[in-house]
């Protein structure tokens, strides 16, 4: 987990617009300039393992995204009243009662994705992000604040580990979403011609060699360098 | 030379600052140095001479050191062909023919990586404004020296393109990188496109002829691996007994230390290979440790190997080791380079050592890699920074004791 | 490297014989024929700052027009205000020159033509406390001389060091003969010693060539730890010989004089004068005629060097070529420079010189470089860069021309990382320039290890 | 050989890093230098193998469906395997809190080393998803110890090499937007590349 | 006052009851649907040996459901060929032998479920039996179930599956081309000695003609190997039961 400080408890006056420039800011921030994953470092654990298709990884940014929108929602409700002392139990329990949710949902109405995500689902209780947002934004401002904070972070989060899963599943199994991309490409250019996959994307080192230039590429954008 | 050297000058100005062609001085740079070695002088204090070396010598040194292997690879390539198609018996047979044969397969190979490579070193130097790295002058050599000489050439210039990149220029290029640039081109091919760099059928050549009956295209090394599962005839018979279309004793000992085998381009002899470390040895270029204890580890895990010998190709006499596979090569090539390997004395050593041990425990052990050799060398890499923290650390400690006493 | 290199050292407490293997000696053309020769003396006599490392708030003490005497403070360090830097001769100062920022480059005096001393009271050694020795050598401008280790700065008359090392031998390029230089000093190195043995808390050691018999001056000193050293260039640094007979660590002082600065440490405890006359040898491939020349320090060159060149353009060295400095036609020897070099200047290019065989001196033996096979032939070397710098790449070379316990390559990247912990744990404190030159001439990646060097000591003195 | 041969392979094939991507946010953030690197190494090895045994207990004898059954027979029924995560995550952070305060009293020079890092291993993906894989894989006891064990060996070394390449690092020229995050991953791409050789070993 | 331990431990006491009441509720809801989608997944597999997976992928769970039920029985056997319906005094149905932890097991005793693959709604009209199969591949697990038909000797189809072998390599067992020329061969020769069916090494070559050998997967010779020994083991597990089958068609024949 990285430093993070607490951020501190933004007064919001009462006539606040449901959605006024600092709560987009809250959403948009974690997109592309804070992100998550690509600036602050938070959340790679779970972020990589099921990203060789687009399919498991788009169920598990949904996971997520419930996951740290709910307990953003929850612990933050109940910020006054959490003992300072077993703080991180609480949100742990939390936490893993909302995973649990996800796991059983998935098991009972999306067998094969339950099986495919194995116990990576499991895994959301220790994604970094989900405990770092508890922690620096939920313990310190109200319900609706924190569900945009987490849904900004889980939504930074999401379209990282989409675009690792797009780039995996394009070029190491030939598909987006498990359509035969590759097959189709091969036919315009006669029977004899094959797009190759490759196999290397689709071994964890793909997915570090992908996320890596993402990041490059991000942020030589943002210009963001790290010392 | 004049005349180059004036035609040089008067384009300078349009590369140096303020110039119309700034942002290619790099690029003008690697050439005029290449051409001339350049005339600036030693600085006011300091040493006021230098020894005639320079990187680029150092590695030309290497270079030239390989001009066996690929020579040797270049005959061997259309050997391999004719033998397999029928259309020869003899060693100095059709001499023509083969050499044609095994340039026009290998020489594209060996441009094709020096373009990609080159390309990449280029666009890297002009943008991040460093001078064009000598370290590739080796690398595009390596390259196709490890692969088979019917690697798509596609795949030669992805893969050299993605190790210069991701194993060298993203590090800030020679000198700074982990890996071995060479071996990761090839790590990359195996485990990206292993259907044609792994099997029975990509080592040797064949074109649109067909194979002679009963010709089989496997290496040593994976004629051996079978012996042990199967268990029926010892190692060595079965190296012996393999493939006698082509005439006996494809995979005798000597002929596997002369090369005459399928195999990667470059790696199949180890006599050449070993007229490569003797060049480097004798320039002081390559460390002599690295490539005896390598050596010496092989064998001393083949002779441990033979001692459990649970199945035949642990009983293989470890000497085999040496002459299989890219073991030779991989040594004294990859395993050498100074900036992936070990870097202090005492380091070389053990990881020379702990390279000839993990190269025959994979190849005995492994059966998803019949050579061990690249994979000994990758893991070493990642793991000489480690060895030589804890030297360095020796001679920290070694310092600090002094003090206290 | 195996511990403390491969040196033998053997353990009787009196002296120490130690043989070292690695290291380079480099053979040049151009050696010093062992006569006085009879170059038209020096007329001007500068003291550079520059020279000085260590140096902070140089303040000059004379004005332009000024005469002076030879001992006649010239300047002093705001930084130690006690140790005097004088004139090296009697005459007049003529130029006060400065550079940028109005730094003080050279303060230049004419010499008469016979030169006077300041007359300093002779100094009874065994009268005196150390401190009170300390004091009077400080004001007597022979103090620079004493040179303290770590840093390689001008000693601080306040520390007490735990040793003192004198190496009576230099193993550089074209470097004087001591036996040849200093014959007939013997008193005044006997002098010089016992002094220096007042200042120590621990022994003088005087470390001579083991592959010679000891010549003749220095064969009957007493007072000091003899000490025999063996083997090639650097075996007569004298960072490399405290390293194997008592090396620096984190926290102690040592102090180290050079014999020529003994005998002029000699001369002020048994006559009074500060006699900053000295041996030099001037030698390099590019003079017609290489020997030896008395002069003092901070001469003048011009006298040597003009009308002795053999070709046109040259590149004059005060000092050796590892170590010394570029300096002009009429430039001045170093403060602790003994020698000067002439050599080619080596502003040319050369078609394919990188590829083309050549019998230029090399350490290596890579590709084309032939040197290796007439290892007894003095050659020929200019100042050519010889390449481009480059990252770090060749691995164990420095090391084998390194007889230290100390891994060059890791403490000059910690340097270079400005990784303070790591430069003081990886040995700064033994090391000073001269110790690595050698690994700056062999360096494939030709960069500039004594800069370096430099930089790591003064991240450290100033941390 | 059975339980070394699953040693090695938690160890090589079946690296938390480098094949499952797990214990990452830690294995970024302290890989600056060999010595922490060295210390968070220990401290996982050492949480690994106390919590991925004491899990599988009360994996066997509490959560699995029928595992109520030695209690009585009535209880056979019961599945508590919902609660698997709720109770695994508890007795990782209560065997971390033993830990701490186990070490703190009995070797204060270990827990001056450990310390700091004894926290942060709470939530370390690696830990938990020991924990996991272990009730997934249907180990037995045995088989978990040496799994945790191997697996926390297998998350050392691939840090401390880790650690040992960025301290060698420092001198290199890495491009910005590289620096920090982007090139240790692709570094992590790299060793894992080098990994890959062990894949399949089978003693 | 927050901190007191009274308010601490009643702070956690209430938060335990929720979470676990909140999670039991869940459980309580949702197992059944979860038993049925494990029960469809299965069912799912062992169709995959008889009719194309593109087909099942197009059914519903319901449709997959009532297909199964009309067209499939099944029986448990042990390692003799002797069915078997309860084992330490539990009920055993082919549906709860899970074949993965029965591997861990020595064979004899393992139990070995048999699904019978018959026309619509008649037990007696049999056309396939299906066997399941399990084994190590290069890397990992690999399973799978063979399709045999009524005479116990041909191969009727195969559907395979693994837990990690090389993509592009040994992942091309499940490949419905790679699974397809198994197909019509047998798995007796001629002396009626079990030989299973080998794949070979090597590929691009037409083995039309032999009838216990298919073409291999080039550069994946150790899958293909782990492929031949799970048929081979298998078979030979399930021999006697087969050879019981063998002979009550026979006699059915007669």
């Amino acid at each position: 987990m990285s430093a993070e400080t607490v951020e501190k408890a933004i007064v919001t006056k009462s006539a606040e617009a449901l959605l006024s420039k600092r709560r987009k800011k809250l959403i948009s921030d974690p997109l592309v300039d804070d992100n998550p994953v690509t600036i602050q470092v938070l959340g790679i654990c779970s972020a990589l393992a099921v990203t060789t298709q687009m399919k498991p990884t788009l169920v598990m940014a949904i996971a997520v995204i419930f996951v740290v929108v709910m307990s953003n929602f929850v612990i933050s409700l109940m910020r006054n009243t959490v003992p300072g002392r077993v703080r991180i139990i609480v949100q742990l329990a939390v936490v893993a009662t909302l995973v649990t949710l996800v796991n059983e949902v998935l098991k009972a109405f999306a067998y094969d994705m339950y099986k495919e995500l194995s116990v990576f689902v499991g895994l959301i209780i220790t994604n970094c992000i989900v405990m770092g947002r508890l922690e620096a934004f939920a313990m310190g401002n109200k319900p609706y604040d924190s569900v945009l904070d987490g849904f900004g972070s889980a939504l930074g989060y999401s379209w990282i580990i989409l675009a690792v899963a797009f780039f995996r599943e394009l070029l190491g199994s030939g598909a987006v979403f498990g359509v035969p991309v590759y097959d189709y490409i091969s036919s315009l250019f006669g029977p004899d011609f094959t797009l190759a996959t490759n196999g290397l994307m689709v071994s964890p080192v793909g997915a570090f060699m992908i996320l890596g230039i993402i990041i490059w590429v991000q942020r030589t954008k943002t210009g963001y360098v790290e010392h | 030379m004049k005349f180059l050297r004036d035609l040089l000058d008067k384009q300078k100005p349009l590369f140096e600052k303020g110039g119309k062609l700034e942002s290619l001085y790099y690029a003008f740079e690697a050439g005029d140095t290449f051409m001339f070695s350049p005339k600036h002088t030693t600085g006011i204090k300091g040493a006021q001479v230098k020894d005639a070396i320079d990187l680029k010598r150092m590695m030309i040194t290497v270079v030239i050191a390989m001009i066996p292997c690929l020579l040797f690879g270049m005959y061997n390539t259309g050997h391999q062909h004719l033998l397999a198609t029928g259309g020869t018996a003899g060693l100095w047979e059709n001499f023509g023919d083969k050499t044609w044969i095994g340039v026009m397969l290998v020489l594209p190979i060996v441009l094709v990586a020096y373009t990609a490579g080159g390309i990449v070193e280029a666009i890297f130097a002009v943008v991040r404004k460093h001078p064009i790295n000598e370290g590739f002058l080796v690398t595009g050599m390596l390259i196709p020296l490890v692969v088979p000489a019917t690697t798509p050439l596609w795949q030669v210039a992805l893969a050299t393109v993605f190790a210069v990149v991701i194993a060298k220029e993203v590090f800030g290029g020679t000198g700074m990188n982990v890996l071995n640039v060479a071996m990761t081109a090839r790590a990359f091919l195996y485990f990206a496109y292993p259907a044609q760099i792994s099997g029975d059928q990509v080592w040797t050549y064949l074109g649109d002829k067909m194979p002679v009956d009963g010709f089989s295209g496997a290496t040593a090394l994976s004629v051996v691996y079978n012996a042990g599962v199967e268990g029926t005839q010892t190692a060595v018979e079965a190296l012996a007994s393999h493939n006698t279309v082509l005439g006996s004793g494809l995979f005798e000992f000597t002929n596997l230390f002369i090369g005459w085998i399928p195999g990667s381009i470059g790696e199949t002899s180890t006599l050449m290979a070993l007229v490569g470390a003797l060049i480097l040895i004798a320039t002081g270029v390559a460390s002599w440790k690295i490539i005896f204890s390598g050596f010496a580890g092989a064998y001393i895990m083949g002779f441990v190997m033979n001692l459990f010998a649970v199945n035949e190709y642990m009983a293989l006499p470890p000497q085999y080791h040496w002459v299989m596979g890219g073991l030779a090569f991989g040594i004294v090539f990859m395993a050498t380079d100074p900036v992936s390997a070990a870097q202090t004395e005492t380091g070389k050593w053990i990881y020379g050592l702990l390279i000839g041990f993990l190269t025959v425990i994979i190849r005995v052990t492994n059966p998803a890699y019949p050579e061990g050799i690249m994979l000994a060398v990758l893991f070493m890499n990642v793991f000489a920074p480690l060895i030589d923290y804890y030297v360095v650390k020796a001679n920290k400690t070694r310092r600090l004791q002094r003090a206290t006493v | 490297m195996g511990r403390f290199s491969k040196a033998h050292s053997s353990k009787t407490d009196m002296s120490k014989i130690v043989k070292l293997k690695k290291g380079f000696d480099i053979n040049m053309v151009g050696k010093a024929k062992q006569e006085l020769a009879d170059f038209a003396p020096a007329q001007t006599f500068a003291i550079k700052p520059t020279d000085f490392i260590g140096l902070q708030r140089p303040k000059v003490l004379v004005n332009e027009g000024d005469t002076v005497k030879a001992g006649t403070p010239i300047l002093i360090d705001k930084a130690l205000d006690q140790v005097i830097y004088a004139a090296p001769v009697s005459g007049k100062v003529v130029e006060i020159k400065r550079g940028d920022r109005r730094k003080l480059l050279e303060v230049k005096i004419l010499a008469d033509a016979t030169i006077i001393h300041e007359q300093f009271a002779q100094v009874d050694i065994a009268s005196l406390d150390r401190d009170a020795l300390a004091a009077k050598l400080a004001a007597s401008g022979t103090w620079p001389n004493i040179i303290q280790r770590p840093f390689g700065i001008v000693a601080n008359p306040a520390d007490t060091p735990k040793s003192i090392f004198i190496s009576a031998f230099d193993t550089h390029p074209l470097a004087p003969d001591y036996a040849f230089a200093l014959q007939g000093q013997e008193k005044y190195l006997q002098a010089g010693i016992e002094a220096l043995a007042k200042l120590t808390s621990g022994k003088v050691h005087l470390n001579v060539d083991g592959s010679k018999a000891v010549p003749a001056v220095f064969a009957d000193l007493k007072g000091a730890q003899v000490n025999k050293f063996s083997g090639p260039h650097p075996a007569g640094n004298v960072g490399v010989q405290i390293h194997h007979l008592d090396p620096i660590n984190k926290g102690e002082i040592a102090w180290t004089v050079t014999p020529y600065g003994v005998v002029q440490i000699g001369k002020f405890v048994l006559e009074g004068i500060y006699d900053a006359s000295k041996v030099i040898a001037v030698t390099g491939s590019e003079l017609t005629k290489a020997a030896y020349v008395k002069t003092y320090s901070g001469a003048s060159i011009s006298t040597f060097v003009k009308g002795n060149l053999n070709s046109g353009h040259v590149r004059v060295v005060s000092g050796n070529v590892l170590t010394g400095e570029k300096i002009s036609l009429e430039g001045f020897l170093g403060f602790y420079h003994n020698q000067i070099t002439v050599i080619p200047e080596g502003d040319y290019y050369e078609f394919m010189g990188w590829a083309k065989p050549t019998t230029r001196l090399s350490y290596h033996r890579a590709l084309g470089l032939l040197s290796f096979l007439t290892p007894n032939k003095e050659f020929v070397l200019d100042s050519n860069g010889r390449g481009e710098e480059r990252a770090f790449v060749q691995t164990g070379v420095f090391e084998s021309v390194t007889p230290m316990d100390i891994l060059p390559v890791y403490l000059l990247k910690a340097i270079m990382a400005e990784d303070f912990d790591e430069i003081e744990e990886l040995g700064i404190y033994e090391i000073v320039e001269e110790d690595l030159a050698l690994c700056e001439f062999v360096d494939v990646s030709k960069h500039p290890v004594q800069e370096l060097v430099r930089k790591g000591i003064e991240l450290i003195q100033y941390s | 050989m059975d339980l070394f041969n699953l040693g090695i392979r938690s160890i090589f094939i079946d690296n938390m890093i480098f094949a499952y991507f797990l214990g990452m946010c830690s294995f970024l953030a302290v890989s600056k230098k060999v010595s922490t690197a060295m210390g968070l190494g220990a401290a996982v090895i050492f949480v690994l193998t106390v919590t991925v045994p004491t899990n599988w207990m009360l994996n066997e004898y509490v959560l699995k469906e029928g595992a109520l059954a030695w209690i009585s027979p009535g209880l056979a029924e019961i599945d508590l395997s919902f609660l698997q995560f709720i109770m695994f995550i508890a007795i990782i952070a209560a065997m971390v809190q033993l830990v701490e305060m186990i070490v703190e009293k009995f070797a204060p020079a270990l827990y001056g080393a450990l310390g700091i890092f004894l926290p942060l291993i709470a939530v370390n993906c690696a830990i938990l998803g020991g924990s996991l894989f272990m009730a997934q894989r249907d180990y037995t006891l045995a088989e978990s110890a040496v799994y945790g064990f191997g697996s926390g060996v297998g998350w050392l070394l691939a840090i401390v090499a880790l650690a040992a390449i960025r301290e060698k690092l420092k001198y290199s020229h890495v491009p910005n937007g590289l620096k920090g995050l982007g090139i240790t991953m692709l570094l992590t791409g790299l060793m894992g590349l080098a990994f890959m050789s062990f894949m399949g070993i089978d003693l | 006052m927050q901190q007191s331990n009274t308010y601490i431990i009643t702070f956690s006491v209430i938060l335990t009851v929720i979470l676990g009441l909140l999670l039991s509720g869940t459980s309580q809801v949702l197992g059944p649907m979860q038993k049925e989608a494990i029960a469809l997944d299965n069912k799912k597999q062992i169709l995959g040996a008889l009719i194309s997976g593109d087909e099942i992928a197009a059914m519903s769970p319901k449709e997959v459901n009532a297909y199964y039920e009309s067209r499939v029985s099944t029986v448990v056997v042990d390692i003799n060929g002797k069915e078997v319906t309860e084992q330490d005094g539990v009920a055993v149905t082919a549906e709860t032998v899970d074949v993965a932890k029965n591997y861990k097991k020595p064979k004899e005793e393992r139990l070995f479920p048999v699904y019978i693959y018959h026309a619509e709604g008649n037990p007696d009209d049999v056309a396939n039996y299906v066997l399941p199969l399990y084994g190590a591949g290069l890397w990992n697990a690999i399973w799978g179930y063979i399709a045999l038909d009524t005479d116990m000797n041909t191969v009727g189809g195969i559907t395979l599956a693994h837990a990690g072998e090389t993509p592009g390599l040994g992942a091309r067992i499940t490949d419905s081309e790679v699974q397809s020329r198994y197909v019509g061969k047998t798995i007796y020769d001629e002396s009626g000695k079990l030989v299973a069916v080998e794949m070979q090494k090597g590929e691009g070559i037409d083995y039309s003609n032999s009838p216990h050998k298919v073409d291999g997967m080039s550069g994946a010779t150790i899958t293909g190997k782990g492929v031949n020994n799970m048929l081979y083991n298998y078979l030979n597990y399930y021999q006697a039961y087969i050879e019981s089958k063998k002979s009550s068609t026979a006699v059915a024949a007669l």
